[in-house]
């Protein structure tokens, strides 16, 4: 059987404008890498958007698995503007093969 | 002028956008994919860009072109403080929301100028290619009072400043807008002659599809509106009036011919929908799209489309003495 | 006759389909992004319902148009209706999977049609402008028609219905080729001169690309197939030549000229694969995709593009005593 | 340390036409927001499907996050229509911060 | 109560050029089917990438549900080739309605 | 022979690309969706295609046409050879990346031959239509070289190898530009009539929005990138100097033209980003793009354009004794 170790895995919906904002946090809490998804529509509690990529303010989702404590640092560096800038942040534990390297 | 309006409303440009709006609003699911919106956008801005640019090239650059530079930017500056105080007393908006929806006011539009050009154009009044440089100029400065205002001053910290400055002066509407003016300037009328099909022949179709979608975007974001107030509404058909005709008498006053002042007008009256908003959502995230880009995009840019284009440039037509060819 | 058939045949626009039928049956990757097909779908459309309203505009409309319409809209209820029975017969599917085919092929394709516009007018024999309004009154009658004959009369609830009556009416396609149309009636040959550059001179352009994507999509889809019998197959090669001769026939029948009535036919004997699936996904969920589109776009459309659009200029020729023009 | 609670995150895969009757059903069973990610090709039973974008009959991946009743609500109203209508529903428990948003 | 089962959840982040290769594993395995989404820009260690799809050097995330077995039959069939073809593969388990399809 | 260059200089197409590059640099956040970007390089390519297939219908082939191919095909097998030394010893690379580099350099990229020539043909030095054939023809020889240089003779398993040799015949880019080729040959003028204004109207426009696009990623990917040395910016300088200068000699003394000479060492100067960076991608995962497309797209794409086209230009004409004509 294949060995898998537990890692962290982040997901973080932000504004196209503040992807920039999210990832530099990312690197600066040590953590190896990052990917982001397109999104293209949604409703929350500010209502519903689509087509919003031509005006700059539609989403993407950032994707990044990260150690425990790396993934702890994050969600520290990040609560404080989750709710000013309007991000949405889960995370829950996978397997990954090569864990030595998140 | 009642004869002219008609005519620019039977014209494909007006037609299209009015299609957008009642698809929309007849809820069909008609949709153009965002990246070919998006890079219509792009050939929109270079297009306009490059024209201004070579009319410069061929027409030389004069006196007022100073003077209607100075007007734009101070415009720009000046618009978003009483619309600030507007939009936060009559409109009862918080301080952020007033701040954000103020820098958009101030700000301008480009498809809102290029189909005001189209009309004038074809009105007989064509304004100058060095318009563009205005419009390019005004871009920008309201971004500034509009976050001074919700901010205050100093509160910025570094980081926040940088980037502020940064999507200020490298906003992708700007550069590509005077990035194209440039190159029109330099390339001028024998360089364009080759790339003229792409740029000029298909400019009108591309912008009939360009309104198409901004009609359906328009109508489906006021459908899916939740925080707009009649007071919101009101203030987004008063402003452009207003801005319009101080725009209009401004460039009257610093001697633009009729078009030029026309323009002045219309890029006063308008309100961002593409550079404003993505600089809001960077620098007031906590801000509310719901309002900003409902009231820009989802009732001014009609209103202006339909209806404030043609009063500005009556306005202008009046002040100047000049009458509008039927062509 | 022999030779109208080659030289379509040479024609970049027929090339370019069977360059990516080639490409896909040898699995080459080359692929067109979607967001890129989808808008030169809608330009398409776009361009061919502005042109039909202008030709409209600058011919008026006669007692034929009422006629053709009432044809193409009773040939969209009926053909579904024989199409069902054979396919649940010979081609041994079930109800619902009949059903959802029966109502591609009494609906209509665009492409097919905008091709056989491109090759009857190369052979002198160009439809009315009004065959547009023909085109677009047809696209939905067989979406009624196939839902009925798949769940019967009364199944639907009324969130369904509501949804269903939605997509009929206000379906994309519909509003795309309607909308243009009346904007061409409305703006007439002037206010088309300025969009012509993009709605007329990149339009056979933009065709072959778009055929050359839909023969790269048509043959992957083959290879892919799983639920494809030589049942279904013969049906969907059958099906569009009974349609479209009995198309034609009516066309002639009716009045038309040689050009419209073959148009008739081809309408008649093309198969929807944009309009129509979407909408059986919503309403018919349950059927399989892999049966109708692969059928009516890997089958039937290059069949028509091929094949059948010839047989049917042929025949309308035959039938109206018109000999076709060799340009 | 930052405070998190668990909550489902629950993803459906859907056709492009189904999106609006998945995400009423979760606007009607109370979840507070969703969001649309694009969906490039697949394979299922049915066979391999792509480049369908054009013919609308490609597919979404709906994600939305909610509490355990909420989602329960949500799999008890779409598993009626998870086989005629062509959805895949998957659910996890993640963690999130600020819990009283979902 | 809806009755759900646990199956996992497979995400395998390949370059576009190795999607076909991956999806073939996959139906080597026996896994029933897979979805890929499209993936936009990313940072890992060699470096920083974002619009590549013209060179065609972008990402996907290839997606799939999968019994124990069959996930841990496609994890041994993939982790040779993690490295050398610069996959990154996470995996976990979810709920699911209808178990008998995966 | 410098007022030429200048003139180039002021050419749109070039200073679209410089925006793009000073955009980037300047951190700008201007981009253009990326499947606008891969439509328009489909464009391009079908429509030089095209143009090419179109051009040999009209003049007819002679004997040249055999030598310029197998002088391209040699040269793309024997290109990567010499790269792969220089990359390994001077460069420093590992074996599998120099083999992925070189493959690189012994390959071809279609918009700086498309770049070059737009420029010649100013020049007055139009090179010949079956150039794009040769073109075509040199797209894949040299990723059997690179991949035979890394990995040595008989490595690859049964299935890679298969993968390989569909990726090297039916690259999509090999796919289209044929293709389209072929297509021109059949069609001929009268046929490319009908498609001229979108395959050759639109041309140099939308070359100038792709060379946009090019620059922004040409420069971000530089400021993005970890694994560049001085080593190899030298070896993406010295190595399209070299191989530029040798094709254009191969060119003249087999007694091509000076416009096509100077092509023939356009497409030795030039190295791929498109077919070459998939084909590695697949076939040497290891490899890292950060060196190899970094190398090809951020040094010597830009190189090419702004300077070496020039020179090679000038170089043809020497050798050739044939002035270039001042348009
Ligand atoms: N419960 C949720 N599940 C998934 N996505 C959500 C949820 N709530 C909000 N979102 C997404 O987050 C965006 C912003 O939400 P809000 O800040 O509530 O307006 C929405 O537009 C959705 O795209
Ligand atoms: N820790 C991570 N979390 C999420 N994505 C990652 C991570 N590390 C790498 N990636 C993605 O995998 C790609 C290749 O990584 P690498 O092989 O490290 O260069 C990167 O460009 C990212 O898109
Ligand atoms: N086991 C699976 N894992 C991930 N996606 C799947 C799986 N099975 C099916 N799908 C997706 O669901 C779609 C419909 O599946 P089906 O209903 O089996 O044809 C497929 O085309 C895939 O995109
Ligand atoms: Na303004
Ligand atoms: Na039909
Ligand atoms: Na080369």
């Amino acid at each position: 059987m294949i060995e898998t170790v537990i890692r962290k895995r982040i997901e973080i919906l932000a504004d196209q404008a503040q992807v920039k904002r999210v990832t530099s946090i990312i690197d600066e809490v040590g953590i190896t890498g990052w990917t982001v998804l397109p999104v293209s529509s949604g409703r929350g509690r500010e209502g519903r958007w689509r087509e919003e990529r031509v005006m700059g303010t539609d989403k993407n989702l950032v994707v990044t698995i990260a150690s425990q404590e790396n993934s702890q640092a994050l969600a520290q560096a990040l609560a404080p503007i989750l709710t000013s800038h309007g991000l949405l942040l889960t995370m829950w534990d996978v397997e990954v093969i090569r864990g030595e390297r998140f | 002028m009642e004869t002219m309006g008609i005519q620019a409303l039977t014209s494909p440009v007006i037609l299209f956008f009015v299609l957008g709006l009642l698809a929309a609003f007849a809820r069909s699911d008609l949709a153009i994919p965002e990246a070919i919106a998006k890079g219509m956008s792009l050939y929109l801005m270079a297009a306009i860009g490059l024209k201004g640019g070579i009319e410069v090239a061929e027409s030389g650059l004069d006196g007022t072109v100073l003077a209607a530079l100075a007007a734009g930017i101070g415009a720009g500056f000046v618009m978003p403080i009483y619309a600030y105080w507007v939009l936060k007393g009559f409109g009862r908006l918080s301080r952020i929301n007033a701040g954000a929806v103020a820098a958009h006011y101030g700000s301008i539009s480009v498809v809102t100028f290029v189909t005001a050009v189209e009309i004038y154009t074809i009105q007989g009044n064509p304004p100058q290619g060095y318009m563009v440089a205005v419009m390019a100029s005004m871009e920008s400065p309201a971004i500034l009072a509009g976050l001074l205002l919700a901010r205050g001053l100093g509160s910025e910290e570094g980081q926040s400043r940088k980037e502020l400055a940064h999507e200020v002066l490298l906003n992708p509407s700007v550069v590509l807008l005077l990035g194209a003016f440039i190159i029109g300037m330099i390339a001028g009328p024998e360089g364009f002659a080759d790339v003229k099909p792409f740029f000029d022949g298909l400019f009108k179709g591309i912008l009939c599809l360009f309104l198409l979608d901004m009609g359906l975007i328009a109508a489906r974001r006021i459908l899916d509106a939740r925080s707009l107030t009649w007071r919101l509404v009101a203030i987004a058909i008063v402003l452009p009036l207003v801005n319009g005709a101080i725009g209009t008498v401004l460039g009257v006053s610093i001697g633009l011919d009729t078009g030029s002042a026309a323009a002045l007008g219309v890029l006063c009256a308008s309100a961002s929908y593409i550079a404003v908003p993505a600089a809001m959502r960077l620098a007031l995230p906590e801000a509310d799209p719901g309002i900003y880009l409902t009231m820009s995009l989802s009732i001014t840019f009609p209103f202006n489309v339909l209806l404030n284009i043609g009063l500005i440039g009556a306005l202008a037509a009046t002040l100047t003495g000049a009458g509008a060819v039927t062509p």
